[in-house]
């Protein structure tokens, strides 16, 4: 109730609403004098109101893809960052795997994904996993250790497992950092399904192909829409992860209002 | 039970043990040559001045440090399979409570930790209902509140209720009571000494309060600092049960006058700047 | 999720055709089922270029089906290296690739592909300028947009006019060919069938160089197979560019029914009216390029070897390859009969 | 010296070392099963021998453009976590202007980045600052808030300005998530340079530029090469950022060692 | 100097003052209707049991919570306003040192953020000299090791030292002797009435120790809780300078009697369960 009444209030959406029109005011004046390099707003709008189905559909595929990526990605990467907590050996041994993992572009190993993986879904979840995983990685590792010294000395005095230290203290305390990475990482799945059906053969919908496809055409109107709706589900996703970690982060200052 | 020792055998024995912090020019010789024998049973409390090294001597026992010299050992076994044996319950100098769970939660999560001791068999009361242990010390109302939410004595009391609930063989506990007011004092006090009798447990009890020592203690050990060492052991050979109303009796003061004296000394040749300013 | 193939409504073209094998002899169409399902990767997703177009007409007019073979069609993503490994990988059995030079780059690079047909007998890269360039010469100190690395055959044809490319400067610009209209860059290298097509449309003037006019060799999209599949499956490789080349011919007389085609299958949107221009551009340079006496689709190593010269030359690739590993030059021959076309195989 | 010494024990880079060549033997499994996906070793090893000059001038481009990005998107970050923990009103306006540019592909607004900053080094900067800028963003307006209640009081009975209570209090206490931002972000600027060199304009060196031009041509040992490159460098960043960290952070529980 | 209030009126001034945490079912009444009245330059106790609203109550005066009904005025003004014109020092109930600064750093950085304080220019040794102030607490050895390498009661102390280095006219402490021995608490006690004497700092101590709240104050005022009231005010009306040697006299006795007294039926009806078990 309250969360609800909470995004009614104009203090909440007057901010937001305001800046979107600022933008919209900005964009509008460089699109009158820069025709081909921004669209004009109403062109873009219509490109919705013309074919909304288009939109919705690839929409649909990327934001699968992407939360698919999401999950594998984030629970691999909350295990990986778990070994890495427990042993320094396998943080020694996984690490510069990682940094590989992470500096690899998407472009140079996409026919090594698409041989792999094939044609389908496969290669774009694989690819924004990649793309999630080492965000959540760095900041899971770091919010393990961070554990009050003197709550983990009370566990260890009662010979507490070491994973009853992990699931009942380490994670826990994780949890504000392992929001933080969330809140990156699920706008940046997005980015991670695009850049994939940019770069892997099979890339059949999706907005990445839409705007793949568009600006191969010069549609600038088709590729701004597509970008409007890639903006719209990463704000979205944004609230989701803010909301969840408002309820779940009760307890820590972070949530503090003041 | 397995957690007997050889007869005679001190239950918790501190020999010789030495700690520094740190390396190098910046280290700090925390404890030198410390000893204590704990039978079992006995409840013995730790008085010294501030940093002279009580709280390192109690993580000492319970295993969290390692002595750099020296042996730690509870019922002739290391810290370590005391502390996998489940004989040891902790109360830390701050309350240490874990900030997403509240009171209740606090309690539980420890004894489920702590599981294997269920096994042991002999739970009484104590552990199995912790909303009543809770309810004795004054935390009845408060069972769902989050530690974030509490007073800082609540909190006190709360890492208090979460040991006692382990029912350990060894108590260790370090300046439980300094948050509590008078009267909280003496109900945790009963409440303590009540936990200590229908269990047999051993307790090593850190606290600044004489009196508290006296009323409490078979035995009380004095510590100075700089080193942290032992400076004098002094025995309350008073009968039990005690009550408060003994606090004002010749013997309680006789004994209080013993410990008094003793960290006196401890504490003089340490700060002389301290006490002649007036 | 993947192909169209799966759906048997796509094969409702307008021209009518037999139930499945019907174009085929039992034993050819035992033969070519046995291949299995045939993958293709097409040059850049559906769009309306001679080697895309008409496979997917080819599956949606049912000339895969007629010659029993189950044909899967992934888009590909304009990167055309990848085509080549895929096919080497035998992830994908057969593509269309951007011309010889980049078949011959890739075998050069070690990836074993077989080249079994060819389109176009032009380069299709192409250099803009505005009008007021009349010399290439005029570029000299200007700026030159690029998409990532100068063509080759633009390389040449500059250097044919003797223009110091070290007076030119490169830039690397996005998909936008406005950059030239704005006066950003002097020149942009783009492909003839898009870029000056999209200026046109927004009714921008300019002036096409072809290489071609300056007697750099080129051509326009060669099919590759991977050569373990040709080797079993000949029959399958033949039939898949003799139903192709079918439906390229009814492509040339029904545009707007095969942009129609892919259009519906392409979910991403598709600009239909600018793909008819795409094709008939592109059909236009195959055709018109056509050498006497050839048939369509024809590769003979001659013109590979001019071209793998070319690239020796420009430094491209070390030396030509072993051109009778790469290219088979007998296969599209064999399936015309007296110039024409043979439908139904016997 | 003990950093040093600690460098040199087996302990410390013999899993590194046991994992590489392990990797390493995979490597050459799948290599030589799939030429055309996997460049062999030898191959790759090879072309920095003949080439050294190459790899060395178009990774210091690459270098460069990321370090510059570095700066610029980690400054603008943190000053933007600033402006949005010091007002609800400035969090909300600017948090979807971030997300838009967070999840809009490089290749999408490549033309408006031409318009806008030129041919120059600057719009592989801007991409650059653009990748970095919402990781830091996100743990950094965390950190900034994960203040001690206690503490915080106290500066607010002395009635601590803004400013000391930011520099004093808040920064300190976000130092924790900033480094885990950071040990996100260096390796992640490379490969935002890498994607403006593919997408943005005017690229003429870099290992992007390599990447793109060597596997269109399909040199896979020159792309697997520059790949080594970029892990390399990614890697030392990683370590440079950890070694920092390490310092900086010496009175936080993350740095304990168990 | 503006900081002086109208003749007669109190320095600090609580005026029907109500708290209530949350909202909802799970509301706490932390305070209803106090009142205090702390005359410039007074020394004033607040005892009560533990969870009463005494650390609440140090916070509304602070103005680091908002009352939800009557008035807080320190020196007329409004808290915050007393706390822009640096009147305030305060100790909270936990030592709340920033982890990454050295002990020394800890007490600098209060002061330097409170600089404009320093305007007054009526500085004396402590501010200028936070070293000696240090040493004279016992904390001249770890001026430069970071809180996580103190002990609990260094940690107090260091805090401590912090408050006082601001030379704060109200000086609002959270029971700031609890974790130290008797004879370290006894040197701090001195050094606190020193301050409080030279500087003629209005002061508002909370603490549990009976004891020492009579040495101390010359007002002590008895909170009881369930919701957190004002029980009782006992003045001490015992010449000064006091020292420890009074301790055991009759007089001060008498005032502990009646501190006691008062604390006991504070305490009493709400933990009904809490003393009859022994
Ligand atoms: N983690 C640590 N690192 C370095 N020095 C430490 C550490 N913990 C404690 N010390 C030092 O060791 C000495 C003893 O500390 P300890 O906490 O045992 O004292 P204590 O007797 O418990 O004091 P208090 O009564 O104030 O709690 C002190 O000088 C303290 O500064
Ligand atoms: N932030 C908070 N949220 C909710 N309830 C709170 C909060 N702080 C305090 N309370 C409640 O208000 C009451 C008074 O707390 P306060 O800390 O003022 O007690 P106290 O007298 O200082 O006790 P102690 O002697 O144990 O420190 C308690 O019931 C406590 O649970
Ligand atoms: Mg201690
Ligand atoms: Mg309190």
């Amino acid at each position: 109730m309250r969360g609800a009444a909470r995004f009614a209030h104009p203090v909440f959406w007057l901010p937001t609403v305001l800046t979107l029109l600022v933008v919209a005011a900005l964009w509008s004046w460089v699109a009158a004098g820069n025709p081909y390099v921004l669209p004009t707003l109403p062109s873009v709008g219509r490109q919705f109101l013309d074919q909304p189905d288009l939109y919705l559909t690839n929409a649909w595929t990327t934001l699968s893809e992407a939360l698919l990526g999401l999950l594998a990605g984030v629970a691999a990467a909350v295990l990986v960052a778990v070994l890495i907590c427990e042993s320094a050996l396998f943080r020694r041994g996984v690490t510069p795997l990682a940094v590989i993992l992470n500096v690899t572009p998407v472009v140079a190993i996409a026919p090594a994904l698409v041989v792999a993986f094939g044609f389908g879904m496969t290669p774009k979840v694989v690819v924004t996993g990649l793309t999630t995983f080492f965000p959540v990685l760095m900041n899971t590792v770091t919010g393990l250790r961070s554990v009050d010294r003197h709550v983990l000395q009370v566990f260890r005095t009662v010979d507490a497992s070491r994973l009853d230290v992990l699931l009942r203290l380490r994670f826990p305390s994780a949890l504000p950092y392992l929001f933080s990475s969330l809140r990156v990482v699920f706008p940046l799945s997005l980015v991670g399904a695009i850049v994939a059906e940019f770069s892997a053969a099979g890339a059949q919908s999706g907005l990445g192909t839409l705007i793949s496809v568009a600006s191969s055409n010069s549609q600038l109107d088709r590729v701004f829409a597509a970008i409007a709706c890639l903006a719209a589900m990463g704000s979205l996703m944004l609230l989701v992860v803010t909301t969840v970690e408002r309820r779940a982060l009760s307890w820590h200052e972070s949530q503090n209002r003041r | 039970m397995s957690t007997e020792p050889a007869p005679g055998a001190p239950f918790v024995a501190v020999d010789d043990a030495c700690k520094t912090y740190g390396d190098g020019e910046k280290s700090v010789r925390a404890l030198a040559h410390v000893d204590l024998q704990v039978p079992r049973g006995r409840f013995v409390s730790v008085i010294g001045p501030s940093g002279c090294g009580k709280s390192t001597l109690l993580r000492l026992v319970a295993g969290l440090e390692e002595p750099d010299a020296g042996t730690v050992r509870i019922c002739g076994r290391t810290p370590e399979a005391a502390r996998a044996a489940k004989l040891i319950g902790f109360v830390p100098q701050v309350p240490a409570l874990l900030p997403w769970l509240d009171v209740l939660g606090n309690v539980r999560v420890l004894e489920k930790v702590n599981r294997p001791a269920g096994r042991r068999g002999s739970r009484r009361g104590l552990a199995s209902d912790p909303v009543a242990l809770l309810t004795r010390l004054g935390l009845g109302d408060v069972l769902h509140r989050r530690p974030g939410q509490l007073s800082g004595g609540m909190q006190q009391r709360a890492a208090l209720a979460r040991a006692f609930a382990l029912e350990p063989q060894v108590l260790l506990m370090d300046e439980p009571f300094s948050a509590l007011d008078e009267f909280t004092r003496e109900s945790a006090q009963l409440q303590l000494l009540d936990v200590w009798q229908d269990l047999r447990t051993t307790v090593v009890f850190v606290t600044h309060s004489i009196a508290e020592a006296v009323l409490l203690s078979d035995t009380v050990v004095v510590m100075a600092a700089g080193p942290g060492r032992v400076a004098g052991v002094v025995d309350i050979d008073l009968d039990r049960p005690r009550h408060h109303g003994q606090l004002d009796t010749a013997a309680m003061h006789e004994h209080e006058h013993r410990v008094r004296q003793l960290l006196e000394t401890a504490w003089n040749p340490l700060e002389p700047s301290g006490r002649d300013v007036a | 999720a993947c192909g169209g193939s799966d759906d048997d409504d796509a094969a409702g073209g307008s021209t009518p055709t037999g139930s499945r094998g019907s174009a085929v002899s039992a034993e050819r169409c035992a033969q070519n089922e046995a291949a299995g399902r045939v993958t293709y990767v097409t040059g850049f997703q559906y769009q309306a270029s001679a080697s895309i177009l008409d496979p997917i007409a080819a599956r949606a007019l049912g000339y895969f089906d007629d010659v029993c073979l189950d044909v899967e069609i992934q888009p590909g993503t304009g990167e055309t290296a990848q085509n080549a490994q895929l096919v080497a990988a035998g992830t994908a059995q057969v593509s269309s690739i951007a011309g010889n030079g980049d078949v011959l780059v890739n075998v050069a690079n070690g990836v074993d592909v077989k080249a079994v047909a060819m389109f176009g007998h032009v380069p299709v890269a192409t250099l803009m300028t505005k009008p007021d360039i009349t010399d290439l010469k005029q570029l000299e100190g200007t700026t030159l947009g690029q998409k990532g690395a100068l063509p080759v055959t633009i390389e040449a044809m500059l250097r044919a006019k003797g223009v110091d490319l070290s007076k030119v400067k490169q830039v690397v610009v996005g998909y936008d060919p406005s950059v030239l209209v704005r006066g950003q860059v002097q020149s942009l290298t783009g492909y003839k069938s898009n870029e000056p097509l999209t200026l046109a449309a927004m009714g921008e003037e300019v002036t096409e160089w072809n290489p071609e006019d300056y007697g750099v060799p080129g051509s326009i999209a060669t099919t590759i197979v991977n050569p373990a599949f040709l080797a079993d499956h000949r029959t399958a490789v033949e039939d898949f560019l003799r139903a192709q080349l079918k439906a390229y011919a009814y492509c040339e007389d029904h545009a707007e029914e095969c942009v129609a085609d892919a259009a519906e299958l392409s979910q991403a949107g598709y600009d239909t009216d600018h793909n008819v221009e795409v094709w008939r551009t592109e059909t236009g340079l195959v055709d018109g390029s056509l050498p006497a006496g050839q048939v369509l689709g024809q590769i003979d190593e001659a013109p590979v070897r001019t071209e793998g010269d070319f690239l020796v030359q420009m430094r491209q690739i070390p030396a030509v390859p072993d051109l009778g590993e790469v290219v088979v030059p007998d296969l599209v021959p064999s399936l015309y009969s007296g110039g024409e076309l043979v439908w139904p195989v016997p």
